[in-house]
């Protein structure tokens, strides 16, 4: 899986992209965001709350149930503030 | 049409190209967004953000005949003053123009993958959404 | 700020000028309306159409905290894609800027002494006010 | 009073102003509109219908029942088309 990071989501983590081998307990968004938790400070500090989190699976939004699958662009971020 | 950019675009010109020999137009909208106050970088989700504008436009063009339309979002660092966006929306009448026109900028504000970080007196400080953007975009 | 006038008038010229300088702007609203199909010649009320530009503005500025804003209205005879009006509004927020933008351009139509003799393929014909535009302007 | 007559009821009198004295039966606009239409064809012809009639005394719209006054500008026009 690709992850993608943007703004704060990607400051505290501290990096802007990742390829990771996705963990087979790794099914949905929900479980994806819960395993980065466990990364690391940064990421249990960005990801902390994920109603916060909004999530976006091969560039489409997505709610917390959809299921992500080996090869998807995986990204996070905050509430979009453009315009 | 969408554009999406680090450079400044030119409101006369993209407005004149966008009505240029096509004598059914009777009206056209358009929306500036500018930097307001202090320096900013908009961040963006290069690929997704092309893809949201074009969604946003379609769906414009699928709820009002329209001749022409034009979204440009810039990206990158810009000063107070500069322009971020630009929206513009041709019809044969003003209803259709002017709707859409306001459609497509509360769409974008709540759609579109960019984020600003402002540089204000006490630091950088990433700008909130606002529950009156989703107000707005959910009314239409 | 209103002006009546023969020339043609230059989009972003006037957007320019009229956000220049002002950092506390977020949003600016134009419409342009344009001829369509027809060559048309533009008659007014020299005195009453100024005064009337004037007090549709000043409403505006009543019902809107605006930045700025700009009425351009030509007279005489214009072709087939040729510029007719322009309105643009400037505000903190886009709401305010929009709104008022599509406000007075619906005064303008029903409050604002012009009137439109096209020159059609069956000879000249004085355009007829259309309900709608009374429904318009109505609604604010 | 100076009369101003606009677009499809300035080509049917023929004439863009002009100025007259008023005479003593004309008190407002609806006997001013009376008056004019016995001034000749063009007249009765431009004003036969006094609901397509709009009006401004001193560059203010009116209705037909508003005075008039000697030194009035009236302005006598079709619903206005701009924008």
């Amino acid at each position: 899986m690709r992850l993608l990071y943007f703004a704060w989501i990607r400051q505290r983590i501290g990096r802007h992209e990742e390829t990771v081998e996705r963990p087979p307990e790794v099914t949905d968004v929900d479980s994806l965001i819960a395993w980065l938790r466990n990364r690391g400070p940064g990421y249990a500090e960005a990801l902390k709350d994920a109603s916060a989190v909004r999530v976006a699976v091969n560039q489409e939004y997505v709610p917390l149930k959809h299921p992500v699958r080996d090869g998807d662009e995986v990204a996070l971020f905050p509430p979009v503030t453009g315009g | 049409m969408i554009r999406v950019q680090r450079e400044d675009f030119d409101c006369g010109r993209e407005m004149a190209a966008l009505t240029r020999g096509n004598t059914r137009i009777g009206g056209l909208a358009t929306f500036v967004g500018l930097v307001r106050e202090v320096p900013m970088t908009l961040e963006h989700y290069p690929g997704m953000t092309e893809r949201k504008l074009a969604e946003i436009e379609d769906e414009a063009r699928r709820r009002w005949r329209l001749e022409a339309s034009l979204i440009i979002h810039r990206y990158g660092r810009l000063e107070p003053g500069e322009q971020i966006v630009l929206v513009a929306t041709a019809a044969e009448h003003r209803a259709a123009a002017l709707e859409s026109c306001a459609f497509l900028i509360d769409w974008l504000k709540t759609k579109a993958p960019f984020w600003k970080l402002e540089e204000t007196a006490s630091g950088p400080r990433w700008v909130e959404a606002r529950a009156s953007d989703d107000e707005a975009a959910a009314r239409w």
